[in-house]
């Protein structure tokens, strides 16, 4: 689509929106109600080394403008993954970002590595909102270091272009966000959920299966553009939006604030159209506003 | 296959107080859908509530198909507010449902409060198919009794019982159940008869766990909080002997010998 | 009210449902509409040495199921509160809250200094979400330890109560709250605003008249009962709960989360009676329930 | 003094395109209001959209008032789905309205657009106060005039202008108004003579431009987003000469003097 195309840390897209992870599977299913060719890029729900069996349920609850969901990575694991899911995504021309997360940094290498020999896979994309257990549970998102440690062993394993996706449940987003690029990443994306809770004061339990949740939706999407614009100003490479976004509009505002690229995430359960839709809605704007390309927007919010 | 699609409004009306019978114009849907399937409904055009709210397919006509829903919460508030004439955004005809076996000659359809709501279309469905349709109805009173007629002109083995005893009789579905079995239907006929419930967790359970002691095949409609509705999000699932299964999409109907029931 | 009264940190009131600073400003307004006798407290807005004329409009922009906002301290100074606000709060029973903030710990001591000589006010609320002018603008609620000297100081200076009220946009809640109780905190109200970001695609400026703003209202309670509960796991000290509390449930899960106490904000502009309808929504929650204290519902959510 | 009340909705009609007028019952509210105040009105139930939304009291009966509204956005939807019969939450009556000033005999009130809204109840309160009342509407063109014959009814002066010509005269408010000054009131009676404004900031600013030049009176109602509408949260500021003044509670009404205007 003229003036919507891209190249995104080398990964060649005909619109800058994309799925996110979690909230698309493995497109097979989604599939029957949108045309995959549409899609900026698919990224995929996050893989591990190993299958998990996810969190009990309940998974989800409704929060106000929002949702909490607990699904935990459930997954089948990477062989899984590229003898039974890639296949069917290699059938379509919109690339494919693997989404990643492992218990180590050693894991994540051996994620890269597996995935780097697969010519359907166009990028990777690092999960680290997830625990380090060789660091005692501490979540690598929480550390800088690990994270950039974590970002360098992947390096080395892949010649593919890496995202790393950034939790906003930090204080200092543009810290993190510098150190993933020092550290060899090629674009960053965020926000992942905010962590959240919803007791159920009738069986005074969590209303989730577990304790806490990640929350998503509409109602996180003030904290995601502030976060976009934080990062933007921290760092050089490309910036992927996601939190919220609805509406073509609300993608406009992520590229304002600095995204080059979105991602569409609980909007997909609202409506299966939404990137598709979305996508019309920022070619109208263009038109409207007669800009040639998206990218004239990029950052251009006018902030002090 | 299913379709998202904006459904006219036929007809809205409160069928008993806080229940409503709603008709929605959609010739895809009511074609495909088959019993025990549902569709997914977005409630709100604005972002509270935000998600899609799942009902079963109640009836289905050539170019309409009926859901019938309890008002509980602000999904079901809102959607009890749409006027005829007006559109609705519905996502289906969704997940698997009822499989019919065309050697079990006698249908046993178990239904607990709003989980009558499946079951007319599964009965309208078999009855020329199978030789005896039993519909065991099961709700806390007289007042939230549902669709008694319209299981009646289908078959005339309608038995309800109510919790509180203010109608039919007092007791559980799984009681009136245990009754059929061994009092009408026989130990002889198990083998060919089959049941299909609806209905809350605790009274799914129960009549697991009589299909187990009696041998008698037994397929359980599931409910989840559930976000997609189509099988992407991994949010609706049930534990079953193969792992975390999804309600929309494997489900919602399973067979009871699938399901780890827990508490 | 039987079943509501509590001494929280030694300021009793009769129930616990107080308004959030900057929600009531100093009551005399609200007063027109609430019965301030019913409320547990009132927590005024936030009290600065001098005069400040807050932020350029617009100041307010609606989000989903939230709102930002971008006032900015405008208040007219300590001076001003003692001669002409407090002597209106001084004619009700229900105890008043000072919520300070300086940009250095010295102005908050000082502020402290000045409050402790008015018998009218029954406890001080430090509102850490400021800038620390000595530290080259970097905000307290982000630094464990400038937090943690801060209330030494101020400790110093009053025998009043000292409430801190954290800022959620950090990584560990946990830690700054055990700082705040070891340097001799009485309480820690949480959480204040999210911060947030909202940009108009029409103008490409920010909606609000500053680049950044507070996030509150509904959207952000998920995350408030989170922090509430993790910083209850942390602390022993009372912890008082706010974001997004609108109804009695909402106060419900907060205490059920480990809160001994709650603050209505943003809900006070959707309904000037919410604080009262609340109290009287979790007095209707314990009746039914045969509960005969509030109290025995506090941190008692089945979480592990 | 002001109150929260739950009206009855008597009467809401669409008035033009995406315009409807509203009729509020309450005794309270429609025996205190003053032209240029306003109420906070609940447009949903929900919490998206959350905050009340502000609208000027349009016209006020012993029992009822009536409000004037575009449909410009969610809150606004919402409200317009309000039936008959139906419950709205109300706060008000709210702010400090247009002064009347006894020794003014000339009243000249300049509406754009929507701005109109608290003119009609300040034009029928003026009516046996002043010798001479002119109307001045401005809208964008002919489709979006409103009110023209309820200002008829009070007076004859009603000037009518369009942005685009394709009604009364082309041009803007702050053009009638000075060919208004200039022609027909004359430079000797502009001591008597006061302006009543409310509209878009940038006719506003003309208009209180056009007033200081000609050494007249002018009140100017100011429109800033809201959250509490009573002066507690400090949101709804603009920048007077005294520093930033509440447009909830010092205002809507100001003087145009007052006001530092900015772009
Ligand atoms: C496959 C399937 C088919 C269904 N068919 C019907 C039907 O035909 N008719 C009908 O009335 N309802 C049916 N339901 C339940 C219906 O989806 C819920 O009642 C509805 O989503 C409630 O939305 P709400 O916003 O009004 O309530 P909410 O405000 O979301 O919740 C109100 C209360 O209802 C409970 N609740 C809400 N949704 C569910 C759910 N999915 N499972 C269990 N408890 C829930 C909540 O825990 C809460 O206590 C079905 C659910 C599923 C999963
Ligand atoms: C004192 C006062 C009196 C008013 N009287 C009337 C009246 O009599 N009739 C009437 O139709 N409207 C009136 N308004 C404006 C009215 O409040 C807004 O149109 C309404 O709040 C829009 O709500 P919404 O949810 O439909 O739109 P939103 O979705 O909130 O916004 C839609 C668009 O309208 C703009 N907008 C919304 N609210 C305002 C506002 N307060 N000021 C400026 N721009 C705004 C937004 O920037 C946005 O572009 C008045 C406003 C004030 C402050
Ligand atoms: C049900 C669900 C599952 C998700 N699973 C993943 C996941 O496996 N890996 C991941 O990196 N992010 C996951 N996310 C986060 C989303 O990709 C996205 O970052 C977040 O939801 C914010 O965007 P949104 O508000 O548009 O949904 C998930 C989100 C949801 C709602
Ligand atoms: C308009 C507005 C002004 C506020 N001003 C202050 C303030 O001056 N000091 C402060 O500590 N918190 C202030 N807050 C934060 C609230 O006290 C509260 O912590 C926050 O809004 C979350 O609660 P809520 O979601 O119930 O509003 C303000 C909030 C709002 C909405
Ligand atoms: S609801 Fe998303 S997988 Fe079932
Ligand atoms: S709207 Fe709150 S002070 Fe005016």
């Amino acid at each position: 689509m003229a003036g919507l195309e891209l190249e995104l840390a080398g990964i060649k897209m005909k619109n800058p929106v994309m799925v996110a992870s979690g909230t698309f599977g493995y497109g097979e299913e989604a599939s029957k109600f949108v045309e995959l060719d549409k899609l900026g890029a698919i990224v995929t729900k996050t893989i591990t080394l190993e299958p998990r069996e996810g969190n009990p349920p309940p998974r989800i609850v409704e929060t106000a403008s929002g949702m909490l969901n607990s699904i935990g990575l459930q997954n089948k694991g990477i062989k899984d993954f590229i003898e039974n899911r890639l296949p069917f995504l290699a059938k379509y021309k919109t690339p494919v970002i693997a989404n990643i997360a492992g218990d180590s940094a050693k894991e994540y290498a051996e994620l890269a590595k597996m995935l780097n020999k697969e010519s359907a896979v166009k990028g990777i994309e690092i999960n680290i909102s997830c625990p380090n257990v060789v660091k005692g549970g501490m979540f690598f998102c929480f550390d800088p270091k690990a994270t950039a440690e974590l970002v360098r062993l992947v390096r080395k394993q892949t010649s593919l272009p890496i995202i790393v996706k950034l939790s906003p449940n930090i204080t200092d987003i543009a810290a993190i966000a510098k150190e993933a690029e020092a550290a060899g990443a090629d674009a960053i994306s965020l926000i992942n959920t905010l962590l959240g809770m919803a007791i159920d004061t009738k069986t005074r339990n969590s209303r989730l299966g577990s304790p806490t949740g990640g929350l998503s939706g509409p109602a996180i999407k003030p904290v995601a553009v502030r976060m976009v614009w934080q990062a933007a100003q921290a760092v050089k490479i490309p910036i992927i939006g996601c939190g919220g976004i609805m509406t073509g509009k609300d993608a406009l505002e992520f590229f304002l604030a600095g995204a080059s690229a979105i991602q569409v995430g609980t909007a997909n359960f609202v409506d299966t159209q939404a990137p598709i839709r979305i996508t019309e809605e920022i070619k109208n704007y263009l038109a409207e506003n007669k800009i040639g390309c998206y990218k004239e927007l990029i950052g251009k919010a006018l902030l002090t | 296959m299913s379709i998202q699609e904006k459904c006219r409004v036929l007809d809205h009306k409160e069928v008993a107080p806080k229940h409503y019978k709603l008709t929605l114009f959609s010739s895809y849907i009511s074609s495909r859908a088959e019993p025990g399937q549902f569709v997914n409904v977005r409630c709100s055009q604005e972002y509270d509530p935000l998600l899609r709210r799942p009902f079963s397919i109640h009836r289905v006509s050539k170019d309409y198909f009926e859901l019938l829903y309890e008002v509980v919460g602000k999904g079901t508030e809102q959607l009890s507010k749409q006027t005829i004439g007006s559109e609705i955004d519905v996502l289906g005809p969704l997940g698997s449902g009822f499989k019919i076996d065309g050697k079990k000659q006698i249908a046993i359809l178990a239904g607990g409060g709003m989980g009558v709501a499946p079951l007319l279309l599964l009965a309208e469905t078999l009855k020329d198919k199978v030789k005896a349709i039993y519909v065991l109805i099961g709700c806390n009173c007289k007042s939230r009794l549902l669709c008694e007629q319209d299981f009646k002109n289908v078959t005339d083995q309608v038995l309800v019982s109510t919790d509180d005893g203010s109608y039919g009789k007092k007791g559980f579905v799984s009681d009136t159940l245990l009754e059929v079995l061994n009092d009408t239907i026989g130990a002889r006929n198990l083998s060919q008869s089959i049941i299909y419930a609806c209905g809350p967790k605790p009274m799914l359970k129960a009549i697991a766990d009589i299909s187990f002691q009696k041998k008698i095949d037994c397929q359980v409609s599931m409910e989840e909080r559930m976000a997609c509705g189509i099988g992407t999000c991994l949010g609706c699932v049930v534990k079953t002997k193969d792992g975390y299964k999804k309600v929309c999409d494997d489900g919602p109907v399973f067979d009871s010998k699938e399901i780890i029931w827990q508490d």
